[in-house]
């Protein structure tokens, strides 16, 4: 069997400001018809770059210097634009990183997924209509009728990413191109994507290429794995080979990362002093957007009673899925959003709820680090500024004491203290969430909000990043309130954990007690979501999203994750918010018996 | 990439040029600037004059390097108070929806007063005098400044950076100027080189109120206006300062255009 | 070579264009103010005398104008006169339209020569009767100006003419246009045109231009540097010497003109041949800081010319004690070139170690906020038919527009001395002596009296210069006709 | 709520917004027309004013009232729909006002009949090659067409057009039109030369909004669906850009309307603009204020339809 796409030698630079710089260097590749090819490698290492390569395409300002492309015949690197059009999208198909951003969000979805068929005069429009809908049936979207009337964004990223997918197979392609589709996704949306996309490449034959960063979900699609380092191939291997007798060391290292972690030893904190108040303490919030209805309760109600405490140097792992409410959460004890009921203590001292009314004392002990530091630093302003700004701020220094801080936190972030003269843009995702911290430890917090700190970092990165925090708690003995959607990083870090399900607390409990004992069904399907570093997985694992059968949505004071439990009970659970079942180690919120779950 | 350095050497040879002519120009002119020194009007280019006479009979060479200084320092100096007001405001109202508001309508009301109305009251309440002069310009500016900063800080008040800086409790001034600004550079660079186009023709409309520069002294747009009765003979007193007016702002803008890295948004 | 009509053609329709119209033109003479208004009023209605080209008057509406003591005035009106709408004109017309002025509400800018008609009174249907409140010889003459033209009685709405003058208002939009139509039952010569339609294009360059392309026929106030270029270009060129000027006053009440040397010195600084020729072109006459003109029967010629002459000046700027003073001069367009006239006044101060600090500012509300108000600054004068209108308006103790605040008591008495003489040798050596006066110690400078000049098409026929003012003293309506070529 | 009771909601808003403004910008002209200085009284008899003369037509034109309650009445009429009589010209202001403003509306109909397609061609033409020779040449001469004084620009083309060639007419007066090919010929000039300013603004402000929309992530992918240049620019990036060029559209037409004296003088033109110039000039102030707001008025008639165009382009907006 000859190879459908082959690679080799390829080279390919950026020109900067007169300069070039190689990106990518001697890739030789290649792949067999009908078989999945994985790129990992972490963030920057050339993945999305090869893949577009095999497109024709090379982003602005960057080139293919050299080497041969050949893609089902077709000798890419050879051929001008107008001849690569005529490939693009019907030999080649690509689904974008973020389909979010991929998607047109002025044309409708069915526009956009025919509009290959329509440009390469495959079929007309009705024909590629009906296809369409065939393939939304396929990705197992819902409503497959009628999803492409609607805007990409009245669909959730999870549906966009399927769609897109369906975009790139209705011309039938070659090969298609999966450039990190379920990165931007929590995890349940994650299992349901890599279902469909499973699916439809086993059942349609296709030959892909699939770009991931996360061992895991690469070990579930692909055949073979190609490990990618600062832009040049470290190891290429059946999927089997690399995921369990990895030869090359930064092989291992990315293996390693992917085995489930260890949860962090307990760090020993003096016991609180009789009466102490706990540092936060959250009681009955309740927030959400739009005005207030006639009972005090926001049209968009996103929390719905929920209680917290944090003490002194502990943390809590906030997990939900994505629109669970948990920025929201921090959102409202950082003051940038007024709950509705309910109050906030600080050390037993009520918070105001706006930023205006609180004491710079109270926004100094607390600091939110945001989850995206692409944009949460300011790119027009260098980063030792950034980390500068919060010492002058709160602590008044200046001049060379400023300085002199400045490197202590930079070294404090393992950060070379070099770095303070550059831009965000000169940093890689790593290096600029550490900056992201060290601007909130500036402040010298009691309290860091951490919303999602991890999940745009590749898994080496993540790792180190979260090895960091545990270390600055031990060292500096901050309080956590660690927000994610990604079980595995909340055992590794966090002292208790709490569930929220569309804004209610469905689970409290202690970190290290998860997975054992009783949990709420919801947190139950959340910890099966994960994948494992196993190929064959995804096969076993349950549909997250699969409505129980026969079971309707629940009435507004019924229980929120009525219609996916499989305990639910009709006719109790539809109908009546549960109370809490108090373990000594959890609190539950379920209508079933402790013993039932 | 060739052809930027080129756009740019032109740009700043042309700013240059008139930066030039707006510092040492009166030292240079051949002629005292209200002078009749030709019994002759509009007459065409010699030795004596190189760029002919006016309608007067004046020097036009004369006239023309001391009218640069004029409109380069005034419509300068004009623009950037504008801008500067226009984008300090606009800058604050996209981080505040009640100042947005208020801001908002006090700018509709500035643009809605006819400049003409404006432009008497301001005299006969303030005289006529450079410095009013310029207020004046930058008053009428600001409301456009205004408008093109808020739009374009919308964009940049929504990310993250910014409510860092918010929860932080930062006051508005350091938000606007600190976190936002240094991201709206080009394309407010942008803005400001139409702008300042705008402000230089405008000053010549109210010299012909009798705000302007005063006599013997003119800008370069009531030079043309002026001598426009020669055009019918093409008389190099109307054609050199129209294209000494378009050079300069055409330079500015290359030049800003290339700095910036080409012209993004100007709206 | 082609045929030239020598006798006028009947019909056609004459487009012209003025300088200056506004919302604020008007159709009633009481309020007229600019030459659009003037050249409409003299289409539609009459006076009861008019001025000749010799600046004499002439029985128009009135027959006959008695008096025996210049006090008591019996007018004998034409019989056969008819409105536009049919009306006859009678007594009881003309005394509305003379008494109305008296009423504040009218604002009329004649009030001032109302005001010295004591009374005015209807006898029969045919006969006026005025009496004045001092003798005035010139009473023929005042009744020939624009603003006493004949309204029917009780007049109150001027939305559209009803006099008797040659042509019917047809239509009449404020700002935009008027279109006057031959009145062929006109009591007088018959006019040649069968339509005019007058409007205003504000812009020099602008009301040339559309006179040079065709669209229009006639123009006012051009410049006088494109006349060569408009005369080669064969269009013709109308040049009517006026008796008007643009004056610089200097407040001899007020400031540095309480100084009569400075006042001197600044008369002094006046370059008149540089003036007459940069600015003018040569289409203005040198005047001699006083206002009768030499084409005046009334004219001095003895008055001394006053030379340019700096260094004078600077004499007589440092015996004020103002060497390098810095002296503020107010200008505006509306005092016609003022601008011009203070910047080349500008340039001869510095010869004179003094500095001119020029202010211009905005036609708009210039006579009310500045004119006569600030110390140095300019006016602006047209042509009156008598000196006697002049001196009582401009120069007497108690001239409404006694621009620079001079006073002199001798001054007003010769005024009334000439104003009741009958004796024409009489009055023209009392009048000689008020232009010395004036030459010598007003606050005035009269540099130039200014040509009005006008451009027209090249079929337009039977222009000619009257005094006075340009577009035959307004009245080309009357006289003009189209070659139909 | 439904989505099409969330748009009327908000497009009540903007509008609510805009009444507002009106009313303010009442406030302001009229408090700015009493610092101005000088009333009709004064502008009517100029250079004969004397203090009698002024105090009695003071009286008749009822100047003599006090300021605020010659707003209210005046604030009543218009709410009324009767802006009341001009002072100077005593004819009801309503019917001064309308046969002006259809006229500008016409020029300026015309003008953004020929100057929008131009400007929209040209600015997505830019966009598509930026960064090279057309797109360099077209952001020169557009800055420097705009740095030439109007009153120039319109003076050249009428020398060349009218004295010259004898094309078309030097003035635009309106009344001897009763034929298409006239009214071309008649708004040709004045036309072009408001082109001219517009135009300029319009294409970079077009550039600047195609040039962020081309370089967004969804024109990448359609270009990697192997979609035709035209189709990318036309259907993709252009939807995207509906909003910031209704904008700019939006402005440029507004400064059409109140900023043409200098058009409206040279063509000899009867537009609002040169009543404006008169009514302050005579300082009649009913006039004054009642064409100040319709200046406003349809300001922010225009920026409001372009906020509202920009909400329904958007599926966003209207299907929030
Ligand atoms: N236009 C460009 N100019 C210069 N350098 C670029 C450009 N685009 C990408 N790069 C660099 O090329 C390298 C490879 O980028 P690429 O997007 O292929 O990485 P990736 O492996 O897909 O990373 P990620 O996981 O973050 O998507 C990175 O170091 C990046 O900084
Ligand atoms: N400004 C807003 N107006 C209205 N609804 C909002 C607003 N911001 C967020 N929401 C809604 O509130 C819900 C919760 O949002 P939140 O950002 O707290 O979720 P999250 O749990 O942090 O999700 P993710 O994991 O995607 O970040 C979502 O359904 C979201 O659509
Ligand atoms: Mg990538
Ligand atoms: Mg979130």
């Amino acid at each position: 069997m000859t190879a459908l796409v082959r690679l080799s030698g390829l080279q390919i630079a950026a020109c900067k400001d007169g300069g070039v710089t190689s990106i990518v260097r001697d890739i030789d590749l290649c792949v067999e018809a009908g078989e999945v090819l994985a790129l990992i490698g972490e963030s920057g290492s050339g993945k999305t770059t090869i893949a577009l390569a095999l497109l024709g395409y090379a982003r602005p300002g960057c080139r293919i210097t050299g080497g041969e492309i050949e893609v089902a015949g077709h000798r890419i690197d050879r051929m001008d634009e107008a001849a690569l059009r005529t490939l693009r999208g019907r030999v080649v198909a690509y689904v974008a990183q973020s389909a979010a951003a991929a998607f047109n969000p002025m044309l409708t979805i069915m526009r956009q997924v025919i509009e290959p068929a329509l440009v390469h005069g495959l079929m007309d429009r009705a024909a590629a209509e009906t296809k369409a809908r065939g393939l939304f049936r396929a990705l197992a979207l819902p409503d497959p009728d009628t999803v492409g009337d609607r805007y990409p964004h009245q669909v959730s990223g999870g549906q966009l990413q399927r769609l897109m997918a369906a975009m790139a197979l209705i011309t039938d392609p070659a090969l298609v191109i999966f450039d990190e589709p379920t990165t931007a996704l929590d995890v349940t949306t994650q299992i349901e994507v890599l279902k469909a996309f499973k699916t439809v490449v086993r059942d349609l034959g296709t030959t892909a290429v699939y770009v991931s960063h996360d061992l895991a979900v690469v070990a579930q699609i692909a055949d073979r794995i190609c490990v990618l380092r600062g832009g040049t191939v470290q190891e290429q291997g059946k999927a089997d080979q690399i995921l369990h007798a990895p030869a090359h060391a930064y092989s291992r290292a990315l293996v390693g990362a992917a085995a489930p972690r260890v949860p962090a030893e307990p760090i020993a904190m003096p016991p609180p002093a009789p009466g102490e108040a706990p540092l936060l303490e959250l009681r009955d919030i309740v927030a959400g957007y739009g005005g207030l209805d006639a009972n005090g309760r926001p049209k968009a109600c996103i929390l719905d009673k929920v209680s917290l405490t944090i003490r002194r140097g502990r943390t809590l792992g906030v997990i939900g899925e994505s629109g669970s409410g948990k920025s929201t959460l921090a959102r409202v004890v950082a003051g940038l959003h007024s709950a509705a009921q309910g109050y906030v203590n600080l050390n037993g001292v009520p918070l105001a709820s706006r930023i205006a009314d609180r004491s710079r004392e109270d926004l100094r002990r607390v600091q939110l680090v945001f989850q995206n530091a692409d944009t949460a630093l300011n790119p027009a302003m260098r980063v030792g500024q950034t980390v500068g700004r919060p010492l002058t701020f709160f602590h008044g220094l200046r001049g060379r004491t400023r300085a002199a801080e400045v490197a202590r936190l930079f070294d404090l972030v393992r950060l070379p203290a070099a770095i303070a003269d550059r831009l965000p843009g000169e940093l890689s995702g790593g290096q600029k969430q550490r900056v992201n911290l060290a601007r909130a430890l500036a402040a010298r917090p009691d309290l860091l909000l951490c919303d999602e700190v991890t999940s745009a970092l590749d898994p080496v990165v993540a790792e180190a990043v979260l090895d960091l925090l545990v270390d600055l708690r031990r060292e500096l003995g901050v309080a956590y309130m660690f927000i994610t959607h990604d079980i595995e990083r909340v055992r590794a870090i966090a002292d208790d954990v709490m569930v929220l399900y569309g804004g209610c607390q469905m689970e409290l409990a202690d970190a290290r007690a998860l997975g054992s004992g009783p949990h709420h069904p919801y947190s139950r399907l959340l910890m099966a979501s994960v994948p494992h570093l196993k190929a064959g997985w995804l096969e076993t694992t349950m549909d997250p999203f699969a409505p129980v059968p026969g079971q309707a949505g629940a009435t507004a004071d019924g229980c929120r994750f009525f219609s996916r439990c499989a305990l639910a009970m009709p006719g109790t659970c539809d109908l009546v918010r549960p109370a809490s079942l108090v373990a000594d180690d959890r609190l539950i919120a379920c209508h079933r018996e402790l013993a039932e779950l | 990439m060739r052809r930027p350095r080129i756009a740019l050497a032109v740009g700043a040879t042309l700013v240059g040029a008139a930066l030039l002519s707006a510092l040492v120009g009166p030292l240079l002119a051949p002629h005292s600037i209200g002078a009749v020194v030709d019994l002759d009007v509009f007459s065409p280019s010699s030795a004596a004059f190189p760029l002919g006479t006016d309608y007067l009979g004046r020097d036009v060479l004369s006239r023309v390097l001391t009218a640069t200084r004029y409109t380069v320092f005034i419509s300068f100096v004009a623009t950037m108070i504008a801008a500067s007001v226009g984008i300090f405001f606009g800058l604050a109202a996209a981080s505040g929806s009640w100042l947005d508001m208020v801001l908002s309508r006090l700018f509709d009301i500035v643009i809605a007063i006819p400049s003409l109305m404006f432009g008497l009251v301001v005299i006969t309440s303030l005289g006529a005098s450079i410095p009013v002069l310029i207020g004046t310009l930058a008053v009428v500016y600001t409301p456009g400044a205004f408008r093109t900063a808020r739009a374009l800080a919308l964009n940049v008040a929504a990310l993250d950076f910014i409510t860092v800086a918010r929860s932080r409790g930062e006051g508005l001034s350091y938000i606007v100027l600190r976190e936002i600004l240094p991201n709206l550079i080009g394309p407010l660079a942008a803005d400001f080189g139409l702008r300042f186009v705008f402000v230089a023709l405008l000053l010549s409309g109210l010299s012909f109120l009798g705000l302007g520069v005063q006599p013997p002294y003119a800008d370069l747009g009531a030079l043309v206006r002026e001598n426009i009765a020669g055009l019918g003979f093409g008389a190099p007193a109307v054609l050199f300062p129209a294209l000494a007016l378009a050079s300069l702002t055409v330079g500015l803008n290359l030049t800003i255009d290339t700095l910036t890295g080409g012209r993004k948004a100007t709206r | 070579g082609l045929p030239v009509a020598r006798t006028p053609i009947k019909g056609g329709r004459l487009r012209v264009a003025t300088a200056t119209s506004s919302t604020a033109d008007t159709l009633d003479p009481a309020k007229q103010g600019i030459a659009t208004d003037y050249c409409r009023g003299a289409m539609f209605y009459d006076g009861l005398t008019v001025i000749d080209e010799h600046s004499r008057p002439q029985m128009a509406l009135a027959e006959a104008i008695e008096t025996r003591d210049a006090r008591e005035w019996t007018i004998k009106l034409r019989p056969g006169v008819r409105f536009h709408d049919g009306t006859a004109l009678t007594a009881r017309d003309v005394v509305y339209s003379l008494r109305r002025h008296l009423d504040p509400a009218v604002g009329s800018k004649a009030r001032v020569f109302a005001q010295q008609m004591t009374e005015v009174r209807a006898i029969g249907t045919d006969q006026v009767r005025i009496t004045l409140s001092g003798p005035n010889a010139d009473l023929p003459i005042i009744l020939a100006i624009p603003h006493f033209l004949i309204v029917r009685a009780d007049t109150t709405d001027f939305r559209l003419a009803n006099g008797t003058g040659p042509f019917r208002c047809r239509e009449f939009d404020p700002g935009i246009r008027s279109v006057g139509v031959r009145n062929d039952d006109y009591w007088g010569t018959h006019a040649h045109l069968g339509e005019v339609e007058i409007f205003s294009i504000a812009d020099d360059s602008a009301r040339v231009n559309a006179l040079m392309s065709g669209d229009i026929d006639l123009i006012n106030e051009i410049n006088p540097r494109i006349i060569n270029q408009l005369k080669r270009a064969g269009f013709g060129v109308l040049e009517s010497p006026s008796g008007g000027y643009t004056d610089l006053v200097i407040r001899v009440d007020q400031g540095h003109g309480r100084h009569p040397d400075f006042v001197t010195a600044m008369k002094l600084l006046m370059n008149r041949e540089t003036m007459r020729d940069a600015i003018f072109r040569g289409y203005a006459k040198i005047a001699n800081d006083q206002p009768i003109p030499p084409s005046s029967p009334y004219f001095n010629p003895t008055v001394p010319k006053r030379p340019f002459d700096p260094e004078r000046a600077g004499f007589l700027f440092r015996k004020a004690g103002l060497a390098g003073a810095t002296i503020p001069i107010v200008t505006s367009t509306a005092a016609n070139k003022s601008d011009d006239i203070a910047v080349v006044m500008q340039d001869a101060a510095r010869h004179a170690g003094i500095k001119f600090d020029i202010r211009r500012v905005p036609a708009d509300g210039y006579w009310t906020s500045s004119w006569m108000k600030v110390p140095v600054g300019f006016g602006n004068v047209n042509a009156r038919p008598t000196p006697d209108i002049i001196f009582t308006q401009f120069f007497s103790s108690t001239a409404p527009w006694n621009e620079s605040g001079w006073k002199d008591a001798r001054f007003d008495r010769l005024l009334l001395l000439a104003r009741g003489d009958t004796d024409e040798s009489r009055r023209r050596q009392i009048y000689g002596e008020m232009q010395q006066m004036v030459h010598d110690h007003s606050g005035i400078g009269i540099p130039l009296f200014v040509s009005s000049l006008d451009a027209y098409g090249p079929k337009v026929r039977g222009l000619r210069p009257m005094p006075g003012a340009g577009l035959m003293g307004y009245r080309f309506a009357s006289h003009v006709w189209l070659d139909g070529a | 709520m439904t989505a099409s009771l969330w748009v009327t909601r908000l497009i009540a808003g903007r509008i609510a917004s805009a009444v507002f403004t009106l009313f303010l910008v009442s406030l302001a002209v009229f408090a700015v027309s009493l610092l101005m200085g000088g009333d009709a009284a004064e502008a009517i008899l100029g250079q004969s004013a004397t203090p009698e003369a002024l105090a009695g037509l003071r009286a008749s034109m009822h100047l003599d009232q006090p300021a605020p309650q010659r707003y209210l009445g005046w604030l009543i009429g218009l709410l009324h729909g009767d802006p009341g009589t001009s002072l100077v010209t005593g004819r009801p202001i309503g019917g001064m006002i309308a046969p002006r403003l259809a006229n500008s509306l016409l020029l300026a109909g015309l003008t953004a009949l020929v100057s929008v397609p131009v400007a929209l061609t040209l600015g997505i033409l830019a966009a598509v090659k930026r960064g090279g020779t057309f797109d360099r040449v077209v952001g020169i001469a557009t800055i420097g067409i705009v740095s030439v004084p109007e009153f120039l620009i319109a003076t050249v083309a009428v020398l060349i057009f009218a004295v010259t060639l004898h094309w078309l007419p030097a003035l635009s007066s309106l009344r001897d039109v009763d034929s298409i090919y006239e009214l071309l010929r008649v708004f040709a000039l004045p036309v072009m030369s408001l082109a001219c300013v517009t135009v300029a603004q319009m294409i970079r402000m077009t550039r600047a909004a195609v040039c962020d929309a081309l370089t967004s992530s969804y024109v990448e992918a359609a270009r990697l669906k192997g979609v035709p240049p035209r189709r990318l620019v036309l259907g993709h990036a252009l939807p995207n850009a509906i909003g910031p060029i209704a904008n700019a559209v939006a402005l440029s037409l507004s400064a059409l309307l109140g900023g043409v004296i200098v058009i409206e003088v040279i063509f000899n033109y009867p537009g609002v603009a040169r009543l404006m110039v008169d009514a302050v000039a005579t300082r009649d102030m009913p006039l004054v204020q009642t064409v100040a707001m319709i200046f406003s008025a349809s300001y922010l008639v225009l920026v409001t339809t372009a906020d509202i165009v920009a909400i329904l382009a958007n599926p966003r907006l209207r299907h929030q």
